[in-house]
């Protein structure tokens, strides 16, 4: 170390050759978020007759390193309503902070009725419609799961461009692909929601986060589950995949010429 | 010689710790014609009567609606209430693009009433110069505040202010427990015959100077005037040349 | 959607040791690779008649090969009050990027609800028609990636429509389709509508052949129009499909009806 | 009164020869006239209680809060001019979120005091502003367990470096009262508004240093302190509010919140009847 | 010379760069699966052909013929799964009649594989090879760049995952031919109607020892409804602006004219199409 104290803490002139300044600049165009960095992979949920069920693995992938195995993607707001969380997890931590203030700013008044998962949705898509807009997405796509008025179902999403949809089933990421399927077959439509249980729809969303991680590579089987209705949330965070079968591997043999 | 000072602004106490600008402003409410408000558990109501400058001249507007729950009646500065009106209708459409939910009334009431105290803690402002009751229904139900130039809020079960409404508050005390349970038509009754005490003698509530507002649960806020509000005084005040003193059987006959 | 899950790893790294050149060059300006539109799919299409304008939308919303949901309506109801839009007389349908879409729609809900706060009165569909040229074009750097038609009746209370590009370039018409499948049923509208190429049978010979003169059609000829037209496209377009949306403006007010469009 | 006719108390932030800001004892006096507003600093918690007079019939019984909450863990009651008391709270909750924002973890109670107190004095600067019209007393909890920051990933180790000392303690309830000066200390009990002197006297009878007031003793202590402050105007009617704070372990889980409608009463029913028996005469008349 | 002819690779870098777009080829963006059961496997198919987003061909096969026993399902480019498929076929008939015995699934495989991987990927296919030989049941993944992998259930194409879902979810070992009937049709329906690539119909093949059934429109979940007008124009609606007649005798100078009835007219004609 030497006596001028902008040299601590930097690489020695006489080893490195002087200093780039110009790293130092603030000036210059303003960056913003170009890709996600560290990530979070699937969300499902389904809508059953008295709630919603969402789920979603606890990894935080750093591209291909499985990097934080004990992430919680699933945020409850209050009450009611559940967020789940896929991409960028410093954005999804930015969006929890945001969502804390609000929260803090709703309970101001216990009188007034809480905002509901619908409410909640559509702040949140304006959050997300905002930030693209201004070429500064928050790279995440997310469920929100709970109820709206009269307690009933509601589950919606929104993604980093703002884009929003409903529907009685929802997964995003890979989940889009591998597990909506599973869902649907379920729950085709919103009128069979009313006929789908509690108990079928956890074992249908357990049963995607199962197929999930045997054919997605950026997950876990430690995963949290939240189950949202109108005596409250029931919000797991430490849960195991269960009775996971391996059997298609039995007598598999190479890729095709090998007998044994 | 010294004078009394302590009026001049609004950043000025008197010693005994008032601020008469704001009573002063508070005045202005007094000026303007009477509106009254009352809420049941379903209903909320606003009634006024409207002033018109001289005989061929049109009637101030003293009811508007904001939103499709709700809506405001003033008293006092017309133009101060406008600029209220114009905030909170703006401010409502923000709860509803943002949250889409209808704003909560207390929730718009506290807004304005923040922005009213602003003005009487600054130099160089003044206090709005007119009161309003805020009357509709949100997810909680029916609502009545009542907002002060003051800054002042308070929800109410009924109210009434601008001139001579001491009258009507004092109809509305005697009568209070009558309108937790009362019907909708009943709500606009009472809301008139309050109307109707604080107008001097020689004055009649008619379907030109009269404006109604309703809102209820499951019903948007709306505005009734003109021939609109015909059969309401009518059915209300059919009995007038009858006896003051069975005014509760006159109301029997009227609900039937 | 792919990109938001990419197991790339993070920027700046070395590329995958069997990819043969960086696409992506560091000298200069850094490109965005964040881009912010999409597509949603879809298809809308109006019909205006002599006291009626008919506007309709599949309700499948699409990225990439996927079915987002399958009821995502893209007809909105504008100037109304609460969420059922009472007492509205103005119908946007909008396709293509859906968050840009609900944007246009919100906005122009709000400009039409304050108008007629201000105003005391409901905005005409001409002076709605014009306000929304504007709302796109004042994007036009950065605009609204959507296909908008606006139906409502006129001041003489005829059928009333009017289409759009992103920038705000319209223009009043019998009909519209827009979105995926425009150009699979644009051509069935001019035909059965406008009667495209349609000519007098025996009214002439050659050139001398009479054109068949187009004359407002009934509202049951339309909505049969409008849902053969939708089940037509859904055979042949992929992103077409799943629930038809249906608005029809009359002097009594906006209907809205619902089907069921093939879901494969 | 010497100020009056002197002139050196038409404006804020001008001394008088004796080095007196009267604008700011002006204010004073407007607090001096509201309902009495009291806190008390229990072991496990903090009480706040408001004697709120009933000024019209035609209010809605039970509604128009005034003790607010600021973060999820401080409330905040005011005596003096109501619109003030929104303007001081509207602040305090900025001051909160501002510090979230910075920390990202609660404010505590005690900074929370310090940035009003600056805030308030800053409204006796100048000529331009008035001083707030309201004494404020602020209870908070400051949580003892420790927090994970806002939105952390993982839980961290759970031993070695980094990892979680035990048994370290820290937080614990506090209360502070700031006046129209700027001024503010910290409290066992704090009382302000009309009935304050009579409401201290009793504050001072209950040892409140000694730390042994549990919390619901806190709220029964409160409400009868309120209905003996209020003998004085016993002409007009009252509302009792009371909000508290406990301990994560406790009875609001670390938040500000309202005291429950049945211990609420049962407070109320106590304070009667302590009343009663301090003044038998008084009896029929509580009616 | 045999193989491709490669003269124009150079015009088409040069005009590619210069931003003409490569002409588009159908592709059947397709949802493909294979099972293998008690006793044989089955592979099936959906019947959805695209070229970008326009549904190309609303009921093609996808389930292609390479020996009596072993079939393949197809997926990629369409064009290149059925010469690919044929011309192995082809010489897969060649090797069974030279060898004397009947073709074997893993040389199929084999011959798939080399010829892909020669082309580097170019040749779009992406297939599942499946088939009954002496040695049993057998079922194969091909992919474009020769590639390959031999799983007891498989799924290719762009309904992929879809399908997949259902496998991971209701897969056992030894299932019945029945039972691995349903799962493969289940699998092609989770792919039509959850990829967009996907569509129409399910075609389903069963190979077991004794035989091979294909049934072509197992399923047809996606039938076109009745339209609600008809849309038959008066005769002279469309303009004809020149008219000539050629008579019989005027084109008999140059061919041959021979009369047909109606019926054998029709009886020529290839019915694809479900609809009409």
């Amino acid at each position: 170390m030497n006596h001028l104290p902008q040299a601590w803490g930097r690489p020695r002139d006489d080893v490195y050759g002087a200093y780039d300044a110009s790293h130092l600049q603030t000036s210059g165009p303003q960056q913003h978020t170009q890709s996600p960095i560290v990530t979070g992979t699937s969300v499902v949920a389904v809508k059953f007759k008295d709630g919603v069920v969402i789920a979603a693995d606890n990894l935080a992938s750093y591209g291909s390193l499985a990097r934080f195995t004990d992430v919680k993607r699933l945020r409850k707001f209050n009450s009611q309503v559940v967020v789940g969380f896929g991409g960028d997890v410093s954005d999804m931590q930015y969006l929890d902070r945001l969502l804390s203030s609000l929260d803090i700013r709703e309970n101001y008044s216990t009188t007034e009725t809480p905002l509901n998962a619908k409410n909640l949705h559509t702040y949140l898509s304006k959050v997300m419609y905002k930030r693209r807009s201004d070429f500064n997405p928050l790279w995440n796509h997310i469920l929100v799961a709970g109820l709206e008025h009269e307690n009933k179902p509601f589950l919606a999403s929104v993604d980093l461009l703002g884009t929003t949809f409903s529907s009685p089933t929802l997964a995003t990421g890979f989940g889009a692909h591998l597990a909506q399927p599973i869902l649907r077959r379920v729950v085709p439509d919103e009128a069979t929601v009313e006929s789908v249980s509690r108990e079928q729809a956890v074992a249908l969303v357990k049963e995607c986060m199962k197929v999930l991680f045997y054919r997605d590579a950026r997950s876990l089987d430690k995963y949290s589950i939240a189950v949202v209705t109108k005596d409250g949330i029931d919000l797991k965070e430490d849960e195991k995949l269960e009775s996971q079968s391996w059997a298609f591997a039995e007598g598999i043999r190479g890729y095709g010429t090998q007998v044994n | 010689m010294f004078r009394n000072n302590y009026d001049n602004d609004s950043v000025t106490f008197s010693p005994q710790g008032r601020i008469f600008q704001v009573e002063y402003a508070s005045e202005a409410v007094k000026q303007g014609s009477v509106v009254v408000g009352i809420v049941s558990k379903t209903h909320a109501v606003l009634a006024a009567i409207k002033r018109n400058a001289e005989e061929l001249s049109s009637y101030q507007k003293k009811i508007i609606p904001i939103d499709s729950h709700y809506g405001i009646a003033l008293a006092g500065l017309a133009s101060d209430a406008r600029v209220l009106s114009n905030f909170m209708k703006q401010q409502s459409l923000a709860s509803r693009l943002t949250y889409d939910r209808a704003i909560p009334l207390s929730e718009i009431t506290s807004r304005i009433a923040d922005r009213a105290q602003t003005n009487t803690q600054q130099y160089g402002k003044r206090p709005y110069g007119v009161g309003l009751l805020i009357a509709g229904v949100d997810a909680k139900g029916p609502h009545l505040f009542e907002f002060q130039p003051s800054g002042v809020t308070q929800e109410m079960v009924a109210c009434g202010i601008g001139a001579r409404s001491q009258m009507a508050r004092t109809y509305l005390e005697r009568n209070l427990d009558e309108f937790e349970g009362a019907s909708r038509e009943e709500l606009v009754k009472h809301a008139l015959r309050a109307l109707k005490e604080s107008l001097s003698q020689d004055k009649e509530l008619t379907i030109d100077n009269t404006s109604v507002g309703v809102a209820g649960v499951g019903e948007n806020f709306k505005l009734y005037e003109g021939s609109d509000i015909q059969n309401w005084l009518e059915t209300t005040f059919e009995n007038r040349e009858g006896d003051a003193a069975a005014e509760g059987e006159g109301m029997e006959v009227d609900d039937s | 959607m792919a990109s938001v899950f990419s197991g790339a790893p993070p920027q700046g790294g070395p590329g995958y040791s069997f990819s043969q050149t960086r696409i992506a060059t560091s000298s200069g300006i850094r490109e965005h690779s964040f881009y912010p539109y999409t597509d949603n799919g879809g298809s809308t299409l109006g019909v205006s008649g002599a006291d009626f304008t008919i506007l309709a939308g599949d309700t499948r919303s699409t990225s990439g090969y996927n079915i987002n949901t399958r009821y995502a309506p893209k007809l909105f109801k504008i100037g109304g009050e609460g969420p059922d839009g009472t007492g509205a007389r103005i119908v946007l349908s909008v396709v293509g990027f859906a968050a840009d879409g609900d944007a246009l729609k919100e906005r122009l809900d709000t400009i039409v609800k304050m108008y007629k706060y201000q105003h005391g009165k409901p905005m005409s569909v001409a002076a709605c028609a014009q306000r929304l040229s504007h709302i796109l074009y004042n994007k036009r750097f950065f605009p609204y990636y959507v296909h908008a038609i606006l139906g409502g009746l006129d001041e003489e209370g005829r059928g009333a429509l009017y289409s759009y590009d992103p920038v705000g370039s319209y223009e009043r018409e019998q009909c519209r389709a827009a979105g995926a499948a425009a150009s699979l049923i644009m051509p069935f509208l001019d035909n059965q509508v406008n009667f495209k190429n349609q000519y007098i049978p025996g009214s002439g010979v050659g050139h001398a052949l009479e054109q068949r003169v187009p004359e407002p059609l009934p509202r049951k000829d339309v909505e049969e129009l409008v849902k053969d037209a939708f089940t037509s496209a859904v055979e042949r377009h992929i992103e077409v499909g799943d629930g038809l949306q249906m608005m029809i403006i009359t002097k009594e007010g906006i209907q809205e009806t619902f089907s069921e469009l093939k879901k494969d | 009164m010497t100020s009056i006719g002197t002139g050196y108390d038409l404006s804020n932030s001008v001394f008088s020869p004796d080095g007196r800001n009267f604008q700011v004892e002006y204010a004073v006096k407007a607090v001096e006239n509201g309902g009495t507003a009291i806190g008390i600093r229990c072991k496990d918690g903090v009480v706040l209680a408001l004697e709120k007079l009933i000024t019209s019939k035609l209010l809605k019984p039970g509604a128009n809060k005034r003790i607010s909450t600021i973060d999820r863990n401080i409330g905040v009651v005011s005596s003096g001019l109501l619109p003030d008391g929104r303007h001081f709270v509207s602040r305090a909750r900025d001051e909160a979120a501002d510090w979230r924002r910075s920390y990202k973890a609660p404010i505590p109670t005690s900074a929370l005091a310090n940035r009003m107190g600056s805030y308030v004095q800053a409204y006796t600067l100048y000529s331009s502003v008035r001083p707030f019209g309201v004494t404020a007393i602020v209870g908070g909890w400051d949580l003892e367990a420790e927090v994970p920051v806002d939105g952390q990933v993982g839980s961290g180790p759970s031993v070695g470096s980094g990892g979680k000392v035990e048994g370290l303690k820290h937080g614990g309830p506090f209360l502070y009262m700031i006046e129209p000066s700027g001024l503010y200390w910290g409290y066992y009990g704090a009382a302000t508004g009309k009935g304050r002197q009579s409401a201290k006297s009793e504050l001072e009878k209950l040892d409140l240093a000694a730390g042994n007031l549990t919390l619901e003793e806190g709220v029964k202590e409160a409400a009868r302190i309120i209905y003996v402050a209020h003998e004085d105007s016993k002409d007009k009617d009252f509302e009792l509010e009371m909000t508290w704070v406990s301990s994560l372990a406790g009875p609001t889980k670390g938040r500000h919140e309202e005291v429950p409608k049945e211990l609420r009463e049962e407070a109320e029913r106590l304070a009667k009847k302590a009343l009663e028996g301090d003044d038998d005469e008084e009896e029929k008349m509580e009616e | 010379m045999p193989g491709f002819d490669f003269s124009n690779h150079n015009r088409n870098a040069a005009l590619h760069a210069q931003g003409v777009p490569l002409p588009k080829a159908t592709s059947t963006g397709t949802t493909i699966v294979g099972c293998i059961f008690d006793g044989g496997v089955v592979i099936a198919a959906d019947t959805r052909a695209t070229s970008g987003p326009i549904v190309a061909d609303k009921n093609c096969e996808k389930l292609h013929y390479i020996a009596p026993q072993i079939w393949c399902a197809g997926a990629g480019t369409a064009a290149d799964t059925e010469f690919t498929t044929a011309i192995i076929s082809s010489n897969l008939e060649l090797h069974a009649l030279s060898t004397g015995r009947k073709p074997r699934v893993v040389t199929c495989m084999t011959m798939l594989k080399q010829h892909l991987f020669r082309y580097q990927g170019h040749i779009g296919a992406y297939l599942v090879v499946a088939g009954v030989d002496p040695t049993g049941a057998h079922l194969f993944t091909v992919h474009a760049h020769g590639s390959t992998d031999k799983l007891p259930y498989v799924t290719m194409g762009s309904g992929s995952l879809a399908a997949m879902s259902v496998f991971e979810t209701q897969w056992k070992s030894k299932l019945s031919r029945e039972d691995a009937i349903k799962l493969a049709a289940d699998a092609i329906q989770a792919g039509i109607f959850n990829d967009l690539g996907s569509g129409s119909n399910v075609d389903v093949c069963v190979i077991t020892e004794e035989k091979t059934t294909l049934m072509r429109n197992y399923i047809t979940p996606n039938v076109r409804e009745q339209k609600q007008r008809n849309y038959r124009f008066k005769r002279g609606t469309t303009a004809v602006l020149n008219e000539k007649v050629i008579t019989r005798e005027e084109i008999s100078k140059y061919v041959t004219v021979q009369e047909l009835d109606d019926q054998s007219v029709v009886g020529t004609a290839e019915k694809m199409d479900v609809d009409a």
